[in-house]
């Protein structure tokens, strides 16, 4: 792709009528169902777990969004669900209980499972009776990804036997299952080579999570570890040795949304609250700036949705977005914290001061998750013609 | 269909070499009779007039290729000004321009402070005390207020000669439809700028050589690169903003974002152009500095990024219990 | 001398798994009473109290350490007690803070807002109407203004009880005194959490291996890692001139820089670190939160650097005719 | 280096009593000497020739600083060559003419010369009678010093013939004497062997300077073609095949200095002055950024010289200080164009306009002159020990 054609390829683009409608919808069940939440919670969004929240949001027929009707998925089109996810995050909705089913396990069952895993995991994530987690990272793996070193191994009876560990999985310890990326032949130096994906159940024998208590004094991540843990035949997603091409599409399903735009949000509107309420304007420059970075972000983000809708898979473009809106996120949380200290007398309520030092001890995740910095520019840098 | 002819018009008419040829003190004449002659400055005139009755989107591909081009002469507001103009004037002769802002001083006389193309124009549009003036230029006192061939100039009107010069245009347009015009129009002309200039970049990265293999090949290069086409990709993203179809002239939030987020771009980008090309870049014999000195000049040019962020911060706040998000949304859904 | 023998006491008596267990709710006293029994606090003090009468420059080597260390109480503020209070004073038992600010509410009610450790405090040094006070900080309402293991708590007096809380400390001291000291201290507590949080990303970048190789043999994060660096080496720099020698009492200016500099590192170096880091960086179990949680408290304490630069300019632009280079020149030479 | 010792090397010093005392000398003169320029012309410092100044510096002894007075040198310490050079720059004075010979060319022939070359060439740069220039880059060399292509190869009867080009040389046109580095044997395959320093006399036959026109009109720089120039044994410095260890210790001397911190200083204190006639205080904030950058540069730029005085080499450190340096004078640059662009309507006097114009557009050179941001982070990265 030559640098023109990729700057060519954010082609402006409006929601369509039926998304914008879709919108009332949403906002109709989040004023009904959204639980009460102070904003230092609220700001945790992706990272909030709350099953009841997301079986509701389940009965409403919101989860599983892409998937067919006749698994029980909603079938929405790209554009209504960047407005569902849109105003899931606005409102900073603790989404993580069924985030990873929707945006990723469920899509990628359906892409490379077989009719009998689609018809028995499919129904269960679109009922959030099913809660996924991804088993892609390693302890020192880092971004490197293909340095798996966790195997699985045929049994003799049939099966396999899984024995190795995963970490920074989002709260494996609430999962039923994880999709685990794991050597199925070779050696870790063997790379992309021999990995294949496994549906494994957390309950069963074998199977440890330890959580993992972060900076923030959540335990939103964990270690997952295996020890000989038995797999059927039918645990096998795809094709074995196939791996790391369905991580691959697994990926760019997960960089290219609009929530790479949205997780300080929640901040930065309980930042203006708190202007508003003062009659404080002194911070008009900042206010302006972050809203027009939001405004460009928002609509690169649609323009990316509507190749999504055109059925194209805008990699490069969904990486650009994604390192422009982390970019975005972490400065909200850099900013706001500065524009807090500018008056080291004023009495500051408590709850946004707790969302502010909450936002900027998380945000370093914002550009870890789905491909760290580095990862994604070396993303544009290819799609530059650069590498 | 017009902006394929227009690139190819501006291929032809508006090479490096006739840009440089112009900026050191040629004739601008051929340059402009040429444009004249081509009836693309007619385009958002009314088909009656001779034009195309073109909107927003329309027009902007032909706004960003002046940028692109660093054409050096005031086609963006001749094309501007048709759609500001009562349909019945006939519209003047010469290069016109737009004024950022227009002062009464303690004199009675007229100042308009930094106006683009201001050593150059005959004919400067400005408004004051809630009316668009269409002001002879040549009337006005020019005090050059840039560097090397930027033809920016302070104008300033005598208060006994200042109803001669000035013809009022009308009342009807809101108050705030120059400024944003002028806004809207140096965003474009900046997204064209800040394109030349990432190319530009981006080719040299790819076939300049250093310690054994091509620049583009060093980590430290390909993420500036990749920093500068997301700036770019979110500037230029900012101005189709600005443009929407169906609309003849801006309108000021869209505006104020797309100006503020080309100007903050602009900062950013000509310095990793500069930083990659290292000493070449600044020399006058290689294209860059024909786009990075507008990138500088455009940031200022009706109000940097500073001055627009104000105005879109101060707009949010007073809006009462409006979330940032549905702030935006409803600019980009209006 | 006394610098390594404070480094001695900080790595026996405040490790690490020391600081854990105090901010998960643990006993302090021990912590408390070993610096109190050490005689470290009384370094400022005369010498005929116990004392050593040491100097700004003298003490700062301690004051850093404390930020290195990530001590979890406010020795730092102790230390800085002995300098303010009359001599003849007898130096009240428990953990001293100082308050940022004082305002006097609409109810006669006195509130301290985001005062550091206000939730641990006993007595709170504050500035109110040109004096200087000590108020029992028991007798106040606490509410915690951070999150995980943060002390920090806004602080207030009812109008009834003031008077019996506050004692009257000096008008002696210049308007500023208090102001300062809390900017000099927080300033150099940063210098100490930024030194502590390069070193660890320093040493993580060289053994941490990734697609084969160390990290640190990755262009890009050689260049974050000497970016790093830069601003480390100048809030130190900053704050070693906000603690010259035979001066016992920071000056305002140079400690509106020196908290300045550093805080606007804090964010930028917190924010590497993590980067360089990745997700190991932001676990309990990883000692880097120890350091980065600090780098955004302490950014904010007593101002952030959108405050003191505020401070800093105004002062400047007050000085009719002074380059910036006299301006700087003629507080370093003071 | 370990880490700790590289931040550890930083020890603030102070400049010592004669130091400060040799600042009102420096006043005087200057207050006599500085020609009248408007702020755009005292912006151009480095790069502003003025013969006529440069020779009244050196009449008042004050070229050739580091020389020893047999030479008719200054014999000036580190401190008080720091107190010169921190006032001329901040002054905005035309140094140019000398600033090369006194800088580097002076000090690389005393360190290299044999004594029949100080004896002539040192008390003619004292005198400002001899101007120099450096031949280090090449065309399509960048960075990359090593790759010269420039070659001087042995004649028949004794002496060199010099071929090839250089570029980027400040000021060529104007100057008597370039020390180019140039290839004596080998190939540029064979990189930093094989590569001598010679004194080239740029007014002998075959010498060619083209100077270049920059952006901003200005005609500082130039190329210097060799056409089989013949060169005595004599215009050799140093040993043959020691060009890159010579080169090496050169740039370290162009390193070191406070100028890296004051390119923008007149532009900045021109704004000073427009601020304070305006009574504009909406700026304070940033206008104290800069001042404390400045504060926290000028401390690290004195600790530098501290280690100058004492007759170490800081090669890193005064990397660092050079890359933060350049830094924040670009930063003053596009930080008061933003500035200026505060207020479209403002009527602005020109004078300010065009020294900001004119920084803005020449400070990209400030950080490519004496190693690019990519050269400096790598040399900091190998006194950390990445490297």
């Amino acid at each position: 792709m030559s640098m023109a054609t990729l700057l060519d390829h954010f082609e402006p683009a409006a929601l369509p009528a039926h998304a914008r409608a879709f919108r009332a919808e949403v906002r109709a069940f989040l004023a009904q169902r959204m639980p009460a939440l102070p904003a230092e919670r609220r700001a945790r969004s992706w990272l909030g777990f709350d099953a009841d929240f997301s079986r509701q949001l389940a009965a409403r027929g919101w989860v599983g969004v892409t998937l067919p009707r006749q698994y029980g998925g909603a079938e929405l089109d790209a554009f209504s669900r960047f407005v569902l996810v849109e105003e899931l995050l606005c409102a900073g909705a603790p989404v993580s209980a069924h985030w990873i089913a929707d945006r990723q396990s469920g899509p990628l069952i359906h892409k490379f499972g077989n009719e009998a895993q689609r018809s028995f995991y499919l129904p269960r994530i679109c009922r959030s009776e099913a809660f996924f987690c991804i088993g892609m990272s390693e302890p020192n793996a880092g971004s490197d990804l293909a340095s798996v070193g966790t195997r699985a191994t045929r049994g003799e009876s049939g099966g396999w036997r899984l024995n190795g560990r995963k970490i920074w999985t989002t709260n494996a310890q609430h999962c039923h299952y994880m999709i685990a990326l794991v050597r199925s032949c070779g050696t870790p130096a063997d790379r992309q080579q021999g990995l294949s994906q496994f549906i494994v159940d957390l309950s069963a024998p074998g199977v440890t999570v330890r959580p993992i208590t972060d900076l923030a004094g959540d335990a939103h991540f964990s270690e997952v570890f295996f020890d000989d843990v038995h797999l059927e035949d039918a645990a096998l997603i795809g094709q074995e040795g196939s791996g790391w091409a369905q991580v691959t599409a697994e990926l760019a399903f997960e960089r290219s949304g609009p929530e790479r735009i949205y997780s300080s949000i929640v901040l930065l509107d309980r930042w203006l609250a708190w202007l508003r309420a003062q009659g404080d304007r002194r911070h008009a420059e900042l206010v302006g700036r972050l809203a027009t970075h939001l405004a460009a972000l928002r609509g690169l983000s649609i323009s990316v949705t509507a190749r999504l809708a055109a059925g194209e898979s805008p990699v490069v473009e969904a990486a650009l977005v994604k390192e422009l809106g982390t970019t975005f996120e972490q400065d909200i949380a850099t900013s706001i914290e500065a524009a807090l200290g500018t008056d080291p007398g004023a009495a500051i309520d408590g709850e946004l001061l707790r969302t502010c030092a909450y936002v900027n001890q998380i945000c370093p995740t914002y550009s870890l998750r789905g491909g760290t910095r580095e990862i994604l520019r070396g993303v544009i840098a290819r799609g530059l013609g650069l590498r | 269909m017009f902006t394929d002819a227009f690139e190819t018009f501006l291929r032809g008419h508006c090479t490096p070499a006739d840009v440089r040829a112009i900026e050191a003190g040629a004739s601008h004449q051929p340059l402009w009779e040429a444009l004249s002659g081509s009836g693309f400055l007619e385009l958002m005139a009314a088909e009656e007039a001779g034009g195309a009755w073109l909107d927003l989107a329309g027009v902007l591909p032909m706004l960003s290729a002046l940028g692109y081009h660093s054409v050096p002469l005031p086609a963006g507001q001749a094309i501007a000004l048709r759609s500001l103009l009562p349909s019945e004037w006939e519209v003047p002769d010469g290069l016109p321009t737009f004024a950022p802002a227009a002062l009464v001083q303690t004199d009675g006389s007229l100042l308009a402070p930094r106006v683009p193309f201001g050593l150059l124009a005959e004919q400067v549009l400005a408004q004051w005390d809630g009316v668009l003036w269409l002001l002879d230029a040549q009337a006005a006192q020019r005090r050059s207020c840039g560097i090397a061939h930027d033809a920016s100039a302070d104008l300033q009107w005598d208060a006994a000669h200042l109803p001669r010069h000035a013809r009022r245009v009308a009342d009807c347009c809101g108050a705030s439809t120059l400024v944003a015009w002028g806004a809207a129009l140096h965003a474009a002309l900046l997204a064209g700028a800040l394109t030349r200039s990432f190319e530009l970049t981006l080719q040299y990265g790819n076939e300049r050589s250093q310690f054994g293999r091509s620049i583009g090949k060093f980590q430290a290069i390909q993420h500036q690169l990749a920093v500068m086409a997301e700036h770019v990709a979110a500037a230029r993203m900012a101005v189709a903003c600005a443009f929407p179809a169906h609309q003849r002239v801006p309108a000021l939030l869209p505006a104020a974002m797309a100006k503020a987020r080309c100007s903050e771009a602009a900062g950013l980008v000509a310095s990793i152009a500069h930083a990659v090309h290292g000493a070449i870049g600044i020399t006058e014999e290689y294209d860059l500095q024909l786009s990075t000195r507008r990138l500088h000049a455009w940031r200022l040019a009706h109000g940097a990024e500073t001055h627009w962020h104000g105005v879109v911060g101060a707009a949010l706040l007073e809006q009462a219990d409006t979330t940032v998000a549905d702030f935006v949304r409803e600019l980009q859904e209006a």
